[in-house]
Formats: C-alpha cells, structure tokens, sequence
C-alpha cells in the first residue's frame, strides 16, 4: 500500500517539453509511472518521445487519457494557472515542482483547489514517490526501495539524503512526500501524517522540517493527539541566524518565532522520535521498527 | 526585497493615501533647499533598510532650512547597524494628536493577507503584540473578495470611535490593501497613521517588502532595488540567482536546497566547526552558478575550506562537476575543497571529477567532519 | 410550524435609521418579530424608538444581541456589502430587501454567502412572513393569516394580491417568502418548495412565478419528481411583449426564450394547478385542500 | 441601457482590443473628411440601437472618400426599424479572412458571466445557436478568480487551430472580460473578430449592453446614454426613475411592482381589453412619481382611461393618493381615471382619495374589468 499515488496513478505532466519537464518526463517513464499524457499549448497533436500524445490543454488530455494525476514542470509565472487548469479539468492530484511561484498568487489558488476537492502537493517541492510503483516529480527513483517508512518533508534534498541513508542501511519506504518549503502549499505535513497513519504497510513516519512558521508545531500536536505509529522527526535550520528567513510579523500573528528549538520543544512533549543529524533517522527508525 | 521609506510612500500616494510632501536628498545643501521650498517644519529621516533609525540618531525634526541642512549633515555618512546612510528623506513635519498602526502581512496559517491594526501606533508592533497583545486586532482577507468595506469599517472602528474618523481609517486600509496586492507585497504598514490636532488622517511613516518572486513580472517595482543599501556579496550572489547569507564562521558552504543547505550548516556545527554562510544553488542546475558561488564565497577572507554538498534531483550534479572543473580553472582555489556528491547522474559527475583530479565523497556526515577538520586545523579530525 | 423564520428569529436589521428601513422596523416590532438589534454606522450605542440597540457593526450586534436574522434596508451600491458583513458575522438568515444591486456585485456575493452556509433570500425581495410568529421585510401583516399554505413568488407586490385574496376567502397561509426577480438571487423556487415539503403544516403551496429564465420550468419539475403536496403556480408577464425584459443571449444559453406559454406548459406537465388569473388561486387550492 | 458601436469600441480600445480606426460624422462632408484622412476604404456605418442594420442599408463600404460622402448621405436620416440615423462610424475598412464571434453575458442558471464564443462568426449568434449549436463553445467565469489564462487558450484553441492566433483570442478574451467588468455590462460581444489575410486579429465590431443598476457608480458610463437614439416616452419615464414600457393599447396602467404590473397587463387583456402601456412605480414611495406617471401615460393620445393597481407594501398608499390629488388639480384629465388601492397606510389613502372626490375600489379584478369596459365604450361592461 503507499498514500497519494500507486500503480494507478496515469500521470499528465504539464510543461513536458521544456527542459526540465522533459528530462523529468523520461525519468519518470523509466521508472514506470503511468506517463498517460503532456501538455504544452501548441504542441498538441504532437508525441513525446514517439509515445506519449501531447495536448494543448489539460482538459483535452483527460478526456482523451483518463489522466488522474498532474506534475506540473512551467515557469513560476504560469504555475498558479497551471495549477488551477489541472483542478478545473477534473485532476484530483496536482504536483507542482515549480520553485519561485509567487505567494499571492498561492492565496488565490489554495481556495480554489480546495473548492475544486483537489488534493495538491507543492509548489516548490520534489514531488512524491511510492517505491516500485509509481514516481511523481523529481525525487531520484534509485535512492528509494520499497518498505515500512512512510517520509515527509518540507524540503527536496534533505529528503533525499534522509531517504538515500535509510534505503543504504537496508530501509524501505511506503511512499516519500514532499510538500515544499513556500509560505502556502496545498498539503501540509497532517494531510500526510493523517494519510501515513490510515496506510496498512506505512508502519514508522519520518518527517523533515524546517525554521519558520508553526507546521511542526501542529503536526506534533496531532502525533500526540490523534495517531498510534511512531514518528520520528528533524528540523533543519537550528543554526541559521534569527530573522533572516521569516518575517517577524509573521511571528506575531502566530505567536511563535518558528525557531528550531521551540519546534524539537514540540516534538518532544509529542513523543516523538528525535533526530539531531540526517543519519540518527536510521537507527531511531531500526528502533521503532522492532 | 525592502523598500525604502521614500519608496513605500510613493507608491501609497499613487493609491490615494495622504501623507506629507517629500523628496530624497544626497547631500546637505539638498535638504536645505527641499526645506526651503516646503517653507514649513521638516522631518529629515535616513533611508537605510534597518530597524530603529530613530534611537540611532537617523531622524531629526528641524524648524528652519538650515536646521534641516544642519541635521542632514550629521545624518548623511551615519552608520546604522552597519550600513551606511546615503540618501535622507526630507519631508513636511506633521502635527500629531494620536497614532495608530496598520499593516498587512501574508500569514502562512490563515494562507491569507492578514491585517494588524492597533490604536497603539508609534512603537513596533511587535512590542504591542508582547506587552498588550489584546490591543491588535487581526482581520485576514480573502483575495478572492479583496478588502470588503465592512471590515475595512470594522477596523475604522476598532482605531477610532469618531464615525468620520473610521471611515477615514476603513478608505485607508482599502488603498494600502490595492497598494500591497498591486506591488506584490509580503508586508505593508503605515505606522504611524496620525491624526493631526485637527482630525486629518496622515501616513507618517511607510514600509513595504516585496515577494522576491512577484519581481520578473513587476518591473517598476523590480527597479526600486537599492543595491548601495545591501550587502555586496548577497548583491552579487542574488544577481547570480543563488541565495546567500553570509555568516561568520570559516566553512564555505555550496548546498542545493534550502533544507539540506540548513542540515549542511546545523552538522558543520555538530561537528564542531562554523559555517561561513548560507548558500543554495536552487533546483534548476546550470554550471554557471558553481562559479559564481565559488567566487562569492571565496571573496571572503574569513573561509579557510569549502563544502560542496549535493544532492541531484532536478540539479544534475554532472553540471556541478563541469561548474567546479571551470571555476578552478579560471581561478585556482586557494583554500582546500570538500566535495559530497550523489543524486541524478552521480556516475557521470564523479568521472569529470575524477579526470580532473578532484575526489568526491557520497557521505554526507564523512565530508561536513573532513572540512571541519581542514578548517578547524586537524583539531576534530 | 413553518419556515425560515418563527417564533425564535432574532431578527438585526441594516440600514435601521434610513427611511424605509425604520418605517418597516416599526411594523416588525408591531407585528411582534423579535427586533433584537439595529445597524447604523456611527449611530453605535444609540436606541431606536428607544428600545432596540444600535450597533455600528452586524459583528457586533451579533455579539451583543445574538441575533440569528438580518433584514437590509441600506441603499443599492452598499448592498452587496452588507448582505457579505451579514453573513461573514454568523447571521444564518439574510434578507436583502433593497432594489437595484447591480448583477455583477451579485455573482460575487452568491458564491460568497453560499461558502459560508447562510441563507441570503433576495435582493430585490419583499422577504417573509410566517403569519401570527414572525414578519421579515415589507410584506403587510394584516392580509396574511395563519393556514395550510406556503406561498413564494418571484414577485412582492403581487405576493400581496394573492395573499390578500387568500386570506380574503379564509385560506391561511403557513409562510410566504418573496424571493425577489433579480437574475442572481439567494434563494429560489426549488429551494423554498423543498422546505414546504418538508414542513408539517403546509398542505398546498401557491407558487407566483413570471417572464424570464428558466427557474419556473426546473420548479416544475421538482414538483413533479421530488413533492408529494401539491402546487398552484401563476406566470406573469403573459401578455408582456417579447424581447423587452430579458435579452436574447441569455435564450441562447438556457435554451429557453423563457416565454409565459413555455413555463405555463411545464405547470401542466408536472400535473400543476394553474391560476389564470391572481383570483383563481383561491378556487384551486380550496380544492386541494379538500 | 445599450451602447452604440463606437462607444464599445472606444471602451474596448481603452483595453488593449486591436480595433480599425475610426470616427463619428453627422453629416456627409463630416464622413468624407474622416475617410479622406485615414487615406484607406473605409466602412460607414449606422449607429442605431437596432439589429439588422446592415440588411437594413446602415453599412457600407466605400472605396473613396467621394464614395463615402455618397454613402453617408444615404445613411444619415434614414429609418431603420423606426429609428432615425442620427450618426454614423467611418472606420478603416479590414481585410477579412475569416470571421469569428466572442461574447459574453450574465448568465442567470450559472450566476455568472458565461463567455460563448464560435468560429462561425458574423452572423447573428442566435441563429448559429438554433442551426449548429455544436459550433459554439460556452464557458462560465468565477469572477472571484477572474477569467484564468487556460480558460481564456482553451476557447482560443476552439476558435483557432494555430497556436499563434489561439493565444492571440485568448488575449482579447481577457480584454473584453476586464471591460466587461469594469463597464458594469450585462453583455459584451465582438461580432466579428476578424482574422485578416496577415493573420492580424481585429475587432471589426462591438456591442455593450449595460446593467442600468451600475450606472450611478459609473459616471462616465452613464454620460454615454444618447437619449436621441430612443422613444422619447421611456427616455422620460426612466428620468423620473420609472420603468415604463410604451405598447399599443388604450388602457393606460399604473402599477406598483414589475410582477403586478404585468399581472394587471394579463388581466387588462383577459377581460377583452388593450394594455397602452408597461407602467412599474417601483418600490420607494414618492408622490412625484405618480404625478410623471400621469404625465407620461396621458401624452399617449391612444389612452381612453386611465388604470391605478397599486399594493402597498414598501409603497405607502397614502404617498400615491397624495400623488393623484397633485396631478390631477395641475392637469386636469380629460379620460376616465379607475383606481385601485390597498396595502399600507390604506385607511389615510382612502380618505385623502374620498375627500378629493376620488372614488376607489380594493379589488383588482373589479377595477380592472371596469377600466375595460370603460376603454371599450362599455362593449364589455
């Protein structure tokens, strides 16, 4: 089992000729996804890689493929309209990779996937990926194996690293989300805990995050309140300097300044798993695997 | 990116917003002749993007043209928190009755632009939100709507109890609201927002920061950067599309991804060592920003080692490889490098390395504790 | 019984010191509503006709009074607005009496009220009456009386007629809405049909529909597939020439010209009794009511 | 209230909407000036609030300014479905390759503005709906979010297969829905949009039809109304801010409420008689208006008697008699007056009606039946 995506994901990749879009396209086809269409406006009619059919729009695409889920690969300032086509065209998981995606354009799109009953993952996040079925974004397919070890995370590389070190000590994992690190993302770390906690196979979960914000906090609150499997957790940004990445107004309306030591503070009266460096996940996660 | 004072304030005057007439000065005879023409009381204030310019000595009120000459002498070349006062306000002193705050932020648990007004103005909010919190009131808006007159009323009110006052406050919130989606704002205020003895509403003082990513497709407001108020080396690696922040300890750190660049800081200390800053590469990888990064951060007399640590994904490390072989190239490195390498076509990337003569490790932890040693002199190797 | 409105509504009212709003704030109160609170900006803290509490916000007339009800008085172009401050201070029930909202302030306050569950019955409305409990709006008292029938219309004045005409033969009436003739309104046939339905106390409904659109044609077929209790509807508009209420684009989309005959033909089909003429109404619901 | 052709285009010019030059001339020298300027052939064509103008003979095109001269005589005065020309466009002539249609209305069924376009453009968008409705695309827009870019290619991909011209429409589509907001319209059409033999896209020609409720916040809107293109009758009704429908009858009505009037109209022509006329007093009670309403219906020299239905509700009643009262003791009228009144303040109505000499009745079908036989000489009494 996994959460989010599975063999029967049939993927739509928005942007699929670009430079990006297009590597990524074949990486995710070699891994097996369900690569069922592209989009690039003018393009339609067209094939990528002689077999998948490009379409000019998203909407053209489901109705000609069926497509279910959308990775989405366009530059920041069409990535809110690439996100809101999808929704519209009837995708019920949108991945956006793109980085760079103006805040003020997430107010607007996040009520709108909501609106729509659209699950989406990003923007600016690796993707996901259910080891031996199905990859969605830009995690590498050879640093994950298939296991126990449900993996979320506010960032794309630290979630490689952690994912590489489990999958080198012999750990596997159910499905790796990551939801990104902007100000407003469709997905936060409770979709995914809540996700982790109903998956039969998902048995441990270990989530990555980050200075900034009250996500950790929150997340820790429903470890303690609302789940049975153990989670592991880490906070990257323990020694970045105060003030530097988050507006302090920010701190006020949340009442909290989003530190690193207020956030293990929260792990830790949730009973949480703690690991002080990438590597500890390995052990900590051996632990509660029994 | 912050706006100057003198900036936000033009932009809020082009939404309607009544604040007092105001020009830049440079120099001393400037600020005369702006408070000669004025021919009334002014404020002369240094436009540096930092807190507390006032405790600082940065902001004068001056009753004559040559007081204003006089003070704008002793303010220009000021330093404020480390940086340099290049250009000073000079604008028409307003009479104040009372002051109040009003700002916007874009709140990352409401996922909206939230409001922060207080009657409490003056002094930083974030001292109002400590000491007397229950003197904020909050009112998210959802940009789907925009700023509906009853809020934008209901916060009149909350300022002001005098119904032509509020309304006065409500027009106000609703221009800096139109100001602050318009210029792609993650923060906007007016604090103080004064009444004047005689029941005039004035913007005092003005502050604006810009989303760094609504910049490409805002151009005005893209061309309002200051780069003499910042930092060279962030000036130089923004140019380059890296992020950086430059810090005092002696790693040079070259990381993709904020995350990892964050854990690549938190072990160097875990280790024992101080990183020299924060630097990421971002996701789309182009060999051009390896030597750019290498260039920046060895600008830096402070960095005795440099850390690479990449992990591919949408970053090919083949183009890191290729960035790192044509940057020492061109500039032979004068400090020892530490290469972690491993992700999206790591077989190719150790191959240029290798036929380069560079050695990578895919261990993370096993290079952060070698550039720790290298830096720290062998003492925790 | 009856509905949207009884014994328990709460009633604030917007625009309380204009002048229709305080004539029909006095009826209210005369009739016996419950006025609990009224709105004026400025006026907060001020008593009208010295016993109802005026508040400078509905958010704060809700806090103060608990009020669960708004009727609004306020003049065209702040109409929009005070239906959305109505709704967004937790005000269940929202009656917008004011004519002349523009159409486009409309299809954003729609979506709007609908988010936040409320009920907006208007604009352009004479509102309701639940006879003997409760009166919200401008429909005059003394022509209704407490009976068996549920009456809605598109129309206010011609509400009236039937009513008065009613309540004239000692046919009495459970409530009777207006639901106002703008293009975009709050509340329509189906909806109030479906609540009478489900109403104990009503036994018929007289339904006064008119020219235009197609609301009458998808009641009529409500009537038909979801009520058991019979309707006597009425169009208006049968000898109104053509072209001049409604513009022919709007035909194109409904496929519909929205004519008296078409939706006439849609009574019938739905096995409808149908009123010729406003005194008709009287004679065919004596009969259902049998 | 509908807009003439020029000045949608001038609106949607202000937009960004490519659109031929051009200009308006009341007479034919006006109209030959204008075309020997732009120095190109040139369309003349009728401004009347009328379709069919150019099977009508209202659009020409003429090579030369002579010719347009010619033709703008023609045009100029001429009546087109009882209307007089009063001025005509003189516009750059395009070149047409092929014809498309763009509109947009608000839709009741979706509550919203609902775009419908069509590649079979040029024609009467009804009739492409009755014959080949598979030809016209319709999409609805949440003006909360506005009209998104995909929604916009997605109906320029209907109209045009090549990307270039697709993203193209998709433009304009966002121009025509940014005007069709901010004037406040009921619906907006370009009708054609012409692709030229270049592959330029142009808007050869434009309607607005304006929701009447936006015009008090939209002034320079509302100084569009060219009250000489319009029956002169409605032009005063609506300036007495009535709504008034002339028709053929000789019952002349004056009811309060749109679903009244028209019941009362149904009623008129029920029991044998004629409705002269749609006559709405509106909801706000004001004795002036029932003195323009006397006013307005008695110009009518087809009217043989006079008809009040009047409900009170929100209508005080006793506002209305006061209104007869007023009327009838300045003018005199010279027909028959039946008057039926019942609602609020009824009691004070009836006084004031009986003590001026004014007999009333409280039911409607009486009144009505009597007005009939009264217009018929009694042939139904």
């Amino acid at each position: 089992m996994s959460v989010f995506i599975d063999k029967n994901t049939k993927l739509v990749i928005q942007g699929i000729t670009g430079r990006d879009g297009s590597f990524h396209a074949k990486q995710m086809m070699e891994y097996g996804t369900q690569v069922v269409a592209g989009v690039t406006p003018g393009k339609g009619g067209q094939k990528f890689e002689g077999t998948v059919p490009i379409f000019n729009t998203v909407m053209d695409a489901v109705a000609a493929t069926g497509a279910n889920t959308s990775v989405i690969y366009v530059p920041p300032p069409f990535a809110a309209d690439a996100i809101m086509e999808a929704a519209a065209a009837g995708i019920a998981l949108v991945i956006c990779i793109t980085e760079g995606v103006p805040v003020l354009d997430m107010t607007k799109v996040y009520p709108f996937v909501k609106e729509q009953g659209v699950r989406l993952i990003g923007p600016n996040c690796p993707g996901l990926i259910t080891p031996g079925a199905s990859k969605v974004g830009i995690i590498p397919g050879r640093i994950c194996t298939p296991g126990p070890v449900g993996v979320v995370s506010r960032s794309g590389t630290l979630t490689y690293e952690v994912v590489y070190q489990l999958t080198s000590a012999g750990i596997g994992q159910t499905t790796c989300v990551g939801i990104g690190g902007d100000p407003i993302n469709g997905t936060n770390f409770i979709d995914c805990l809540a996700a982790f906690e109903q998956d039969p196979k998902t048995m441990v979960i270990a989530m990555m995050g980050e200075i900034g914000g009250t996500d950790e906090q929150e997340a820790a609150d429903f470890v303690k309140h609302q789940m049975k499997k153990p989670v592991v957790g880490f906070i990257a940004g323990q020694t970045a300097p105060p003030g530097r990445r988050m507006g302090h107004a920010g701190a006020i309306i949340s009442g909290s300044s989003g530190t690193a030591a207020e956030k293990l503070e929260a792990f830790e009266a949730a009973g949480m798993g703690i690991a002080r460096r990438p590597k500890d996940f390995v052990e900590l996660i051996r632990e509660r695997l029994g | 990116m912050n706006l100057h004072e003198y900036q936000a304030k033009d932009i809020l005057r082009g939404y309607g917003v009544n604040i007092p007439p105001g020009r830049i000065a440079t120099t001393p005879s400037e600020a005369e002749a702006i408070a000669l023409e004025y021919g009334a009381a002014v404020m002369v204030k240094a436009q540096v993007h930092v807190g507390g310019r006032g405790k600082a000595g940065g902001v004068k009120f001056c009753k004559t043209p040559a007081d204003a000459k006089e003070k704008a002498t002793a303010i220009l070349g000021m330093d404020i928190k480390g940086l340099t006062v290049e250009k000073v306000l000079v604008t028409v002193a307003a009479d104040i009755g009372s002051e109040a705050y009003v700002g916007i932020i874009v709140d990352r648990a409401t996922k909206k632009p939230v409001f922060m007004v207080s009657a409490a103005g003056g002094i930083d909010i974030e001292q109002v939100a400590a000491e007397t919190p229950e003197k904020i009131l909050y009112v998210p808006v959802d940009p789907r709507y925009g700023l509906p007159s009853y809020d934008a009323l209901r916060m009149g009110f909350f300022l002001f109890a005098d119904v032509k006052l509020a309304r006065g406050a409500g027009k106000i919130m609703q221009q800096l609201y139109a100001a602050f989606m318009a210029s792609g704002c993650s923060l906007a205020e007016i604090n103080p927002l004064v009444v004047t003895p005689t029941g005039e509403l004035v913007a005092v003082d003005g502050k604006m920061v810009i989303d760094d990513n609504e910049l490409d497709r805002l151009p005005a407001i893209a061309a309002l950067r200051d780069e003499s108020s910042e930092e060279p080396s962030e000036v130089d690696a923004r140019n380059a599309n890296l992020t950086f922040i430059k810090l005092d300890g002696d790693v040079g750190c070259v990381v993709n991804g904020a995350g990892l660049a964050m854990a690549t800081m938190d072990l160097v200390k875990y280790y024992g060592g101080e990183p020299a800053n924060f630097l990421d590469i971002g996701g789309s990888s182009n060999p051009e920003k390896v030597v750019n990064a290498l260039r920046i951060i060895t600008a830096d007399a402070n960095v005795k080692v440099i850390l690479f640590n990449i992990f591919g994904g949408i970053t090919r490390t083949d183009d890191v490889a290729n960035g790192i072989v044509t940057a020492t190239r061109a500039n032979p490195l004068t400090v020892p490098l530490v290469i972690r390498l491993t992700g999206t076509n790591e077989e190719l990337a150790m191959k240029i390395l290798t036929e380069n003569g560079f050695s990578a490790s895919s261990d993370m932890d096993e290079a952060v504790q070698k550039a720790v040693a290298l830096a720290t002199g062998g003492k925790s190797a």
